[in-house]
């Protein structure tokens, strides 16, 4: 069943990403955009990561298109029309993507628990996470502790992107 | 003092006249006196060097590491000796005559002039004294770089195209040629430092030989060996005593120096003999020689005459240094002074034509002579030098480069000094024989009477004419040091 | 290893990081600057510490949070990075004091703070992945590097700086993923994100088709990132219309922490695989460093803005750097490493000279700027000083580089790359001498009659960088010796 | 599998139908407040599947993720209103003499 | 002061049955939050009577039973219609007298509309009626015996 | 019902080419910062997918005996957790960013923007 | 005001329950999904979404720039400072175990203070990323 | 207990997974956006009621019931809000509501 899911939903985000790439209208570019999280943070469920899950529901719902509207306030609703398919981009893409498929011939399959990032790194958090940090969830666990520094470096992303923000677009006191 | 202060010195001599000189700018005599002064303690400086040289003491100066394993370091030899004393002894008497010169054409920006005219001379002395490849090759382009300013110092748009060719052939043959020949030497050897027989014997062979030499010779744009000679014309828009100082002796003997001394200390006789990696620089050399003349005798400026006739002297030294015997190269190494003192009158005379005359085309000279007689008879003192007659220098130095190249059996170069010596005849004494003798054209533009240059002027051009002739009476000195460059002794 | 110096490389790091909530928190401009100006200069001071404890002691490492090495995050510190360390904390502490003036001049008063808070951050990111052992924590602080790149970059006044800033974003974004991807398919064949441990672990995957497009993927997105050659199209503009102060810092470092990064994945993590010579990269990489030596050269010299000229020679010099690691030899990873140090040096003072021409003159346009050199000397010499070392003249620290580069393919026996790496420095002549006769060579005009010398502070800034690049060209024994000892390291990984 | 997993398996495959169905009217719009209706259906019908997962996986404790969407999924639609009437998010945007900055 | 006190109990309560937790740590942090949301929904002035009806606590206990039957109702008068196909969609737009005294009773009927399918409020207006859009007959005249006006008017204490 | 070993791999390659090409080839600034969120996602899959063991749960450890539990690995959950804040972040930047460039030259058409970049230079 | 009840009273009545469930999240990552991340966002959207319905100036007014400023800036800074703080406890950086007696209760409380800076700058970023785009006026041109 | 427990759970959940499929068709079908909140409406309660309640029963502690519940009452709230704003904005924005031609007299 669930590999079932995986497939639909797999299939839904292309879908969806498809129409994001053809639609004009950046409302339902948005909006669409809006579907696409929620299909991936299925998706992230089904796979069992259920703390990206849970990030992407809040940012998804509560962030991503809230701002992409806030901007669509700003700027115009349509896509110029017009633009010819890119022969360059097609190029681009062909290539990378034929390149991520050939990598793909070497890698371990789907779900096979023999593959090396089970054995290596990864059990320790698994066995010894509780005894040496205490949450039972390990995603908890390696997040603050084991790898905190990485959390630490996404919060200054989020605070830089926040200044950022500000630098680029907020106003300041208006001149009596 | 010890040696290696005096050597010392001798760089920092020039470098440190320029402050003063800067400082003095506004007032001209004060400037000039500090510039004349140097100029005197150099000498002195550079004789005390000639004096622990001949008593057989080798003064070192390490500067310390530059890159890893590769120092800036002073050593001086004979040929830098003969180098460095050229360009000492000629330098103040060059001020003396660009005080004349100067401010008789009124230029501008003269406290420049002399400052950077000090910057290439400490240039010159850091050439004549390195120690390895890589110092010469430091100063090397520091001389290009300040005697920039020099060439271009009218400010005029053709000074400005003048000094981009300048620039270009310059920086682009050193670091497109010679700078690449020096990393393969240091690849090939290990070491850049100058040592008698050479550093590369016994590290390479072959065809590489000559390659590595052509990357040499014509790396070192500053001999003006054809094809890379359009600078020297090029840089004759630069005021007359840069003319004569760097394009007759500093920058230019800089170049055929630099060739000798790769020729004697980097590769050595024997190797490029071996390995017949110079041939190919005896038809060049005699090519440059021949072909600058017929150019030389096309001109109608003076200035480019003479130009194109350094291009084709300095070819003497290439040959002389091609030719490989002993004798010869001993004459490519008085040929260093002999042309100095030579062409230096030569240009002097040019000049003081100019500031005297307002005259710059040889077909407005006729007559001249008459009213400038210690102008041109300097003028023929410098001219019959250029051609190799006796009894001027340039009698000696072409003797020594025949007479290696007869040793050696090299005919080609026997026909071309012989040619050439027939091309020079043709293209100065017609310069004498209408100066003295020929009659002064239709004078309408010059209306005005015009007698000698200024003093200094005058009075330098006599000094170098009669330093050509003095080394003629007595060459002793120079052949002492051009022996020695030779493992003979002094 | 007394007890405060254990901790310095986490120091080196976390002090910027911290300053820079302070500095928004304070949002005086005044103590801004004072803020961003101290941080630099403590982040130097830590560095310098760092550099002389690898050089004395070797590589060391501190492991983040106390845990283990493949489970915790590690830093570690050898030749190289803390040598990139110094080169970025110290073009940093003199941009910094230098950035008062032109901060005050291009940016309005209230947006201060914001600009050193992301100068901080921007230095911290580059500190950061410096210095980081860790494959993915590298990521973060190339994001965090990257982010505050994209606003100083469009605080620009010109409102190209906005396109030049969405543009860099698009692409740095690209080749973050790109990274990301490259780092996800190593993982995948390892289970560890530890560069040390990658290295370690990789070369019995080298076979697979996933370690090789993991390759493929990172040196694309690196390059990306450090705009090599046919992958530079975002740095001219953004260079050119960011704030003086912040293309000085840029210039001087954002590419050449991410050579830094290059070096450090593709020769360190995957030099063990043998795939560097198995697979074409190293002949492609010294084609495409050839052709950016030639063509941005080329491009360069028709530039009518000098700041944009100096951009494209940037991308040129990336070549250079390039070059050098495609030698794949002692020798030319050296010179590409002390030309990491020598071109920041150069180019952070011309873009910092420039910056003085920009607040003086108002426009870095060539024909804006005749005659200036008599207006502002001291600032014009320091472009000539620069563009001396640009085009590789003895006694800067040009002529360093381009010596050992040159060694390297003599040894390497490749004459023709030789003839070409000094044929490609006469573009920089053109380039450079046409700045230099611009500004000495013609009389200045009438408009800029009343221009100033630039202000005492930004000509100092600028003569250090251009003393620096003089100094060091004197004496390269010092960052030769640093860079030869980091590239004999880095090569020890290397497979045959 | 035993009755349980195939009760929560019909459920999920249920959902899964409707999602698709939910997406194609995105796809089709016409008008952009049936794509916003879409998204919205199709956000409630993800809410409802995680939780399906989360039984079906026997890991209930999931719902967090649920209820993240059951209180603030509905924002982006509040927000399309306010968009569309004012084509601000911020109206009134009122006295701004203080400043972001 | 009351709400405030309420909507902090409330909260708390909330935080001990979404936490199950029963440590004394998460005790206080649960108490430390409900008072830091009590303050901010203070500050954001929404305990007020509309934002935290603590007054219909009782009279609602009794109103949800009745809507949530209604929503059934509705429900399967809604997916009828829909399985019939688009033939028997008739759709239709009225307007509702809302005699509620005030905006908290008008959104709680309004919302009531809504939420039974069939009927979906479209706008409220200044004289107090609601616009509303059925899918079709059936769902509009179950609305227009004003029954469920009625039923809410009571919850609100209005009658 | 198995799913084939790689699909999950192939559909991310295909994701995030779609939203490769969405950056390369559009012109609309939104749809591009769109399409890069698109690519970044895809990425995000890829890793998710990694993550996964068959048959395996979330990392978080029930209170009872875990004795025979497969738990799927939880370190590309927790890259994948820093990789989606940068994105969201990077994304808020290129709008903000995208704002001022509207304001600035009255369109987010790539090639007006270039044009009118053009007649300026 | 006046124009819909219906959006006011129901924002009214979800706000605290926003908050209080961000809160939950916030403190029971260790337990199950969430963090401090996750919490940041939501308890964002509260804020947001009052600023949708009651117009950004009052949303200002209640959360003005300046606190923003200093949460964001203060979430950072309780994160880094944990660090140092677990360094002058004789630790590494970021060593929790220094920072108690027994090295679990000390990760313990490492954890909860970082998640606690991760939730409150993330809060104060969104909050302020919203803020800065919905305060911007859809008819401004260049003017600065 | 536990035969009928599961029973129930399986009619609910399978009306609750009805009324959702039957929602969605009706989103898919009705005619123009306001018919189609209708179909969308019946998901959000009737369709997420009848499936929470069958995942009730099957809840293996009070926790999970808890959320359950609070899901439902969630979207109580929520749904209505959504719906009456997208309608709102719908006809703001000038759409007309698709009507029967022989009813058109009923409209305002």
């Amino acid at each position: 069943m669930i590999e079932l899911l995986d497939i639909v939903i797999l299939g839904m985000m292309v879908v969806a990403a498809l129409a994001v790439l053809w639609l004009r209208d950046l409302f339902a570019v948005a909006m669409l955009s809006g579907a696409y999280s929620l299909m991936g943070a299925t998706l992230y469920v089904l796979l069992d990561a259920v703390d990206v899950a849970f990030t992407e529901a809040a940012v998804g719902a509560g962030i991503a298109t809230v701002l992409m509207l806030g901007t669509l306030t700003l700027v115009p609703r349509q896509e110029k029309q017009g633009k010819k398919p890119s022969l360059a981009g097609l190029f681009t893409v062909a290539a990378t993507g034929s390149l991520l498929i050939w990598a793909t011939l070497d890698m371990p399959e789907y779900g096979d628990p023999d593959a090396p990032i089970h054995h290596h790194v990864a059990p320790r958090y698994m066995k010894d996470s509780t005894a040496e940090v205490g949450p039972p969830n390990v995603v908890t666990s390696v997040l603050a502790s084991y790898r905190g520094y990485d959390t630490l470096g996404e919060t200054t992303v989020i605070f830089t992107a926040a200044i950022g923000v500000m630098a680029l677009l907020a106003r300041g006191r208006r001149k009596p | 003092m010890t040696p290696s202060t005096l050597m010392l010195l001798a760089l920092l001599l020039p470098l440190l006249a320029v402050g003063p000189i800067l400082l003095a700018g506004r007032y001209p005599n004060l400037r000039e006196a500090v510039s004349l002064g140097a100029g005197a303690l150099l000498i002195a400086v550079v004789l005390g060097l000639r004096s622990q040289l001949a008593d057989g003491v080798v003064p070192v100066l390490n500067f310390g590491e530059m890159l890893p394993g590769l120092t800036l370091r002073l050593e001086l030899e004979p040929l830098g000796m003969l180098f460095a004393l050229v360009a000492a002894g000629l330098w103040p008497v060059t001020i003396l005559y660009a005080i004349g010169y100067m401010r008789g054409h009124h230029e501008k920006n003269q406290t420049r002039f002399y400052a950077f005219f000090a910057i290439a001379i400490a240039a010159a002395m850091g050439i004549a004294l390195s120690g390895n490849m890589l110092t010469l090759f430091v100063f090397y382009e520091v001389l290009t770089i300040c005697t920039f300013p020099l060439v271009t110092h009218a400010g005029t748009p053709e000074a400005k195209r003048a000094g981009r060719t300048y620039l270009g052939i310059l920086i682009g043959t050193s670091i497109g040629l010679q700078l690449l020949a020096i990393i393969a030497t240091w690849a090939l050897a290990g070491t850049l430092d100058f040592a008698p027989g050479g550093i590369l014997a016994g590290k390479v062979s072959g065809p590489l030989v000559g390659v590595l030499f052509a990357l040499y010779v014509f790396g070192i744009g500053k001999a003006a060996l054809m094809p890379f000679h359009r600078w020297l014309p090029a840089a004759m828009v630069a005021p007359t005593p840069v003319s004569a100082l760097l394009h007759a002796v500093a920058v230019v003997k800089a170049g055929v120096f630099t060739v000798l001394k790769v020729t004697l200390y980097i590769f050595g006789i024997d190797l490029l003999a071996e390995n017949a990696a110079a041939d190919w620089l005896v038809w060049a050399a005699g090519f440059t020689i021949v072909a600058a003349s017929v150019v030389a005798l096309s001109k109608d400026n003076l200035k480019a005459r003479l130009a194109y006739s350094t291009i084709s002297q300095l070819s003497y030294v290439l040959l002389g240094a091609a030719i490989l015997a002993p004798l010869s190269v001993m004459g490519a190494a008085i040929h260093i002074a002999a042309h100095a003192l030579g062409k230096i009158t030569l240009f002097f005379a040019a000049g003081a034509v100019m500031v005297a005359s307002h005259k710059t085309e040889i077909s407005q000279m006729a007559g001249i002579g008459r009213k400038m007689p210690w102008t041109m008879g300097a003028f023929a003192i410098g001219a019959l030098s250029m051609i190799g007659l006796p009894p001027t220098a340039g009698f000696v130095s072409k003797w020594y480069v025949l007479s290696g190249a007869l040793q050696s059996q090299q005919m080609v170069a026997v026909a071309v000094v012989t040619l050439s010596t027939l091309l020079n005849a043709a293209y100065f004494l017609p310069i004498i024989h209408s100066a003295f003798f020929g009659r002064a054209g239709d004078d309408h533009d010059h209306h005005h009477d015009h007698g000698e240059a200024p003093l200094p002027s005058v009075l330098a051009l006599c000094v170098t004419a009669a330093g050509t002739i003095v080394l003629f009476v007595l060459p002793d000195q120079v052949l002492a040091l051009a022996g020695a460059l030779l493992g003979r002794n002094p | 290893m007394s007890a405060p110096l254990e901790h310095l490389p986490a120091l080196a790091v976390v002090v910027p990081l911290m300053t820079a909530p302070v500095i928004v928190a304070l949002r005086r401009p005044w103590a801004a600057w004072l803020l961003a100006c101290g941080v630099s200069w403590a982040s130097l001071f830590f560095s310098v510490l760092l550099l002389l404890q690898v050089l004395e002691s070797g590589p060391f490492s501190y492991l983040m949070g106390g845990w283990a090495a493949p489970w915790g995050i590690e830093y570690r510190v050898d030749q190289l990075d803390a040598f990139v360390l110094a080169i970025v904390s110290a073009i940093a502490s003199v941009v910094s004091v230098y950035s008062r003036k032109s901060v005050e001049a291009e940016i309005d008063s209230e947006r201060h703070y914001l600009f050193y808070a992301m100068f901080v951050l921007c230095l911290c990111g580059l500190l950061g992945m410096a210095i980081t052992g860790d494959a993915f924590n590298l990521f973060v602080f190339l994001e965090i590097s990257s982010l505050s790149t994209y606003v100083l970059v469009g605080m620009g006044r010109d409102r190209r700086a906005l396109t030049a800033s969405l543009r860099y974003l698009i692409l740095g974004t690209v080749g973050a993923t790109f990274y990301v991807i490259g780092i996800g398919l190593a993982y995948m064949m390892t289970g560890t994100l530890n560069m040390a441990d990658l290295a370690q672990r990789l070369p019995a995957m080298a076979h697979t088709s996933t370690v090789r497009a993991a390759l493929a993927f990172l040196v694309v997105g690196i390059g990306l990132k450090m705009a090599a050659f046919p992958l530079h199209a975002w740095l001219p503009n953004a260079y050119t219309h960011a704030p003086s102060a912040a293309a000085a810092l840029l210039a001087g470092t954002a590419t050449k922490v991410s050579v830094y990064v290059f070096l450090r994945i593709v020769l360190g993590v995957f030099g063990a695989t043998g795939l560097l010579t198995a697979l074409p990269i190293t002949q492609v990489l010294m084609v495409l460093a050839l052709a950016a030596m030639f063509v941005c050269s080329a491009v360069a010299i028709w530039q009518p803005d000098l700041k944009r000229a100096l951009a494209y020679s940037s991308v040129a010099q990336i070549g250079y750097i390039l070059l050098g690691i495609a030698f794949l030899s002692e020798t030319g990873l050296a010179a590409g490493i002390v030309h990491l140090f020598n071109h920041a040096v150069m180019k952070s003072a011309l873009f910092l000279a420039l910056g003085a021409v920009a607040l003086r003159v108002g426009s870095t346009r060539i024909d804006a700027i005749r005659g200036i050199g008599r207006k502002m000397p001291l600032t014009m010499a320091a472009v000539l000083v620069a563009g001396l070392s640009l085009i590789g003249v003895p006694l800067t620290v040009g002529f360093v580089s381009k010596w050992y580069l040159v060694e390297a393919a003599l040894t390497g026996g490749m004459w023709p790359v030789a003839v070409l790496i000094l044929a490609s420095s006469l573009l920089a002549v053109a380039y450079v001498w046409r700045i230099v006769e611009a500004a000495w060579m013609a009389p200045p005009g009438p408009e800029l009659a009343h221009i100033r010398e630039a202000p005492t502070a930004m000509v100092l800034s600028t003569w250090v960088l251009a003393g620096a690049s003089v100094w060091f060209g004197l004496d390269a024994t010092q960052t030769m010796g640093v860079a030869r000892l980091a590239a004999q390291t880095l090569l020890q990984g290397v497979a045959p | 599998m035993d009755h349980t997993t195939l009760m929560f398996a019909a459920a999920a495959g249920a959902l899964l139908v409707a999602m698709v169905m939910a997406l194609v009217r995105a796809l089709l719009g016409p008008t952009v407040y049936d794509r916003i209706l879409a998204v919205n259906a199709f956000g409630t019908k993800t809410l409802l599947m995680i939780a399906v997962i989360g039984f079906l996986t026997r890991r209930p404790e999931f719902l967090d993720i649920a209820l993240v969407y059951a209180l603030i999924n509905f924002i982006g639609t509040v927000a399309v209103t306010k968009f569309v009437r004012y084509r601000s998010l911020g109206f009134p945007v009122g006295d701004n003499a203080e400043g972001e900055l | 002061m009351a709400r405030i006190v309420s909507l902090f109990i409330l909260m708390l309560v909330l935080w001990l049955v979404m936490s199950g937790h029963g440590e004394p740590w998460l005790l206080a942090l649960g108490v430390a939050s409900a008072a830091l949301v009590a303050w901010i929904a203070r500050r954001l002035d929404s305990v007020d009577h509309e934002g935290h009806p603590l007054h219909l606590t009782w009279r609602g206990l009794g109103y949800w039973p009745w809507l949530a039957v209604e929503i059934v109702k509705a429900n399967l008068d809604v997916a009828r219609t829909i399985l019939a196909g688009p033939g028997a969609v008739a759709p239709a737009v009225f307007k509702v007298k809302a005699s509620q005294s005030d905006d908290l009773g008008r959104t709680i009927y309004a919302n009531s509309i809504t939420l039974t399918p069939g009927t979906v409020t479209m706008g409220v207006d200044d004289d107090g009626s609601l616009t509303i859009h059925a899918l079709n007959a059936g769902a509009r005249e179950g609305l227009e015996t004003g029954d469920m006006d009625r039923r809410v008017c009571v919850l609100m204490g209005d009658r | 019902m198995e799913v084939p070993g790689l699909f999950n791999y192939w559909m991310a390659i295909i994701l995030m080419m779609a939203g490769l090409y969405t950056v390369i080839a559009r012109g609309n600034l939104v749809k591009k910062l769109v399409g890069l969120g698109v690519f970044q996602i895809s990425v995000f899959v890829l890793y998710i997918t990694m993550g996964k063991i068959k048959d395996g749960t979330a990392p978080i450890l029930p209170a009872g005996p875990v004795d025979g539990v497969v738990f799927s690995n939880p370190l590309p959950h927790v890259l994948i957790l820093t990789a989606i804040v940068v994105g969201i972040a990077t994304t808020a930047l290129g709008l903000a960013l995208v704002v001022r460039i509207h304001e600035a030259f009255g369109t987010i058409e790539e090639d007006d923007i270039q044009d009118i970049e053009e007649n300026e230079a | 005001m006046r124009e819909k009840p219906i959006l006011r009273v129901g924002t009214k009545f979800l706000i605290p329950f926003i908050l209080m469930f961000a809160l939950y999240v916030q403190f029971h990552g260790d337990f199950g999904p969430g963090g401090g991340f996750q919490a940041g966002v939501i308890f964002a959207s509260a804020f947001i979404l009052y600023a949708i319905v009651f117009g950004i100036a009052h949303a200002r007014r209640a959360l003005p720039a300046g606190i923003r400023r200093l949460l964001l800036s203060l979430g950072v800074l309780i994160y880094a400072g944990t660090g140092v703080l677990a360094l002058a406890e004789g630790g590494r950086f970021l060593d929790y175990s220094s920072l108690a007696a027994q090295p679990v209760l000390g990760q313990h409380v490492g954890i909860f203070l970082v998640e606690f800076g991760v939730g409150m700058t993330v809060f104060a970023a969104m909050t302020t990323i919203f803020f800065v785009f919905a305060s911007r006026d859809p008819s401004a041109r260049e003017q600065d | 207990m536990s035969l009928i427990l599961d029973t129930l759970s399986w009619a609910l959940m399978l009306g609750g997974a009805g009324f959702v499929l039957i929602g969605t068709l009706g989103l898919l079908r009705l005619p123009d956006v306001f018919t189609r909140l209708h179909g969308a409406g019946m998901t959000d309660t009737m369709g997420a009621g009848l499936l929470v309640l069958g995942m009730l029963l099957q809840a293996p502690d009070w926790l999970v019931m808890v959320k359950l519940v609070l899901i439902v009452v969630f979207l109580a709230f929520t749904s209505p809000m959504t719906s009456h704003a997208l309608a709102r904005a719908a006809i703001l924005d000038g759409i007309k509501p698709w009507l029967r031609q022989a009813d058109k007299g009923d409209a305002p």
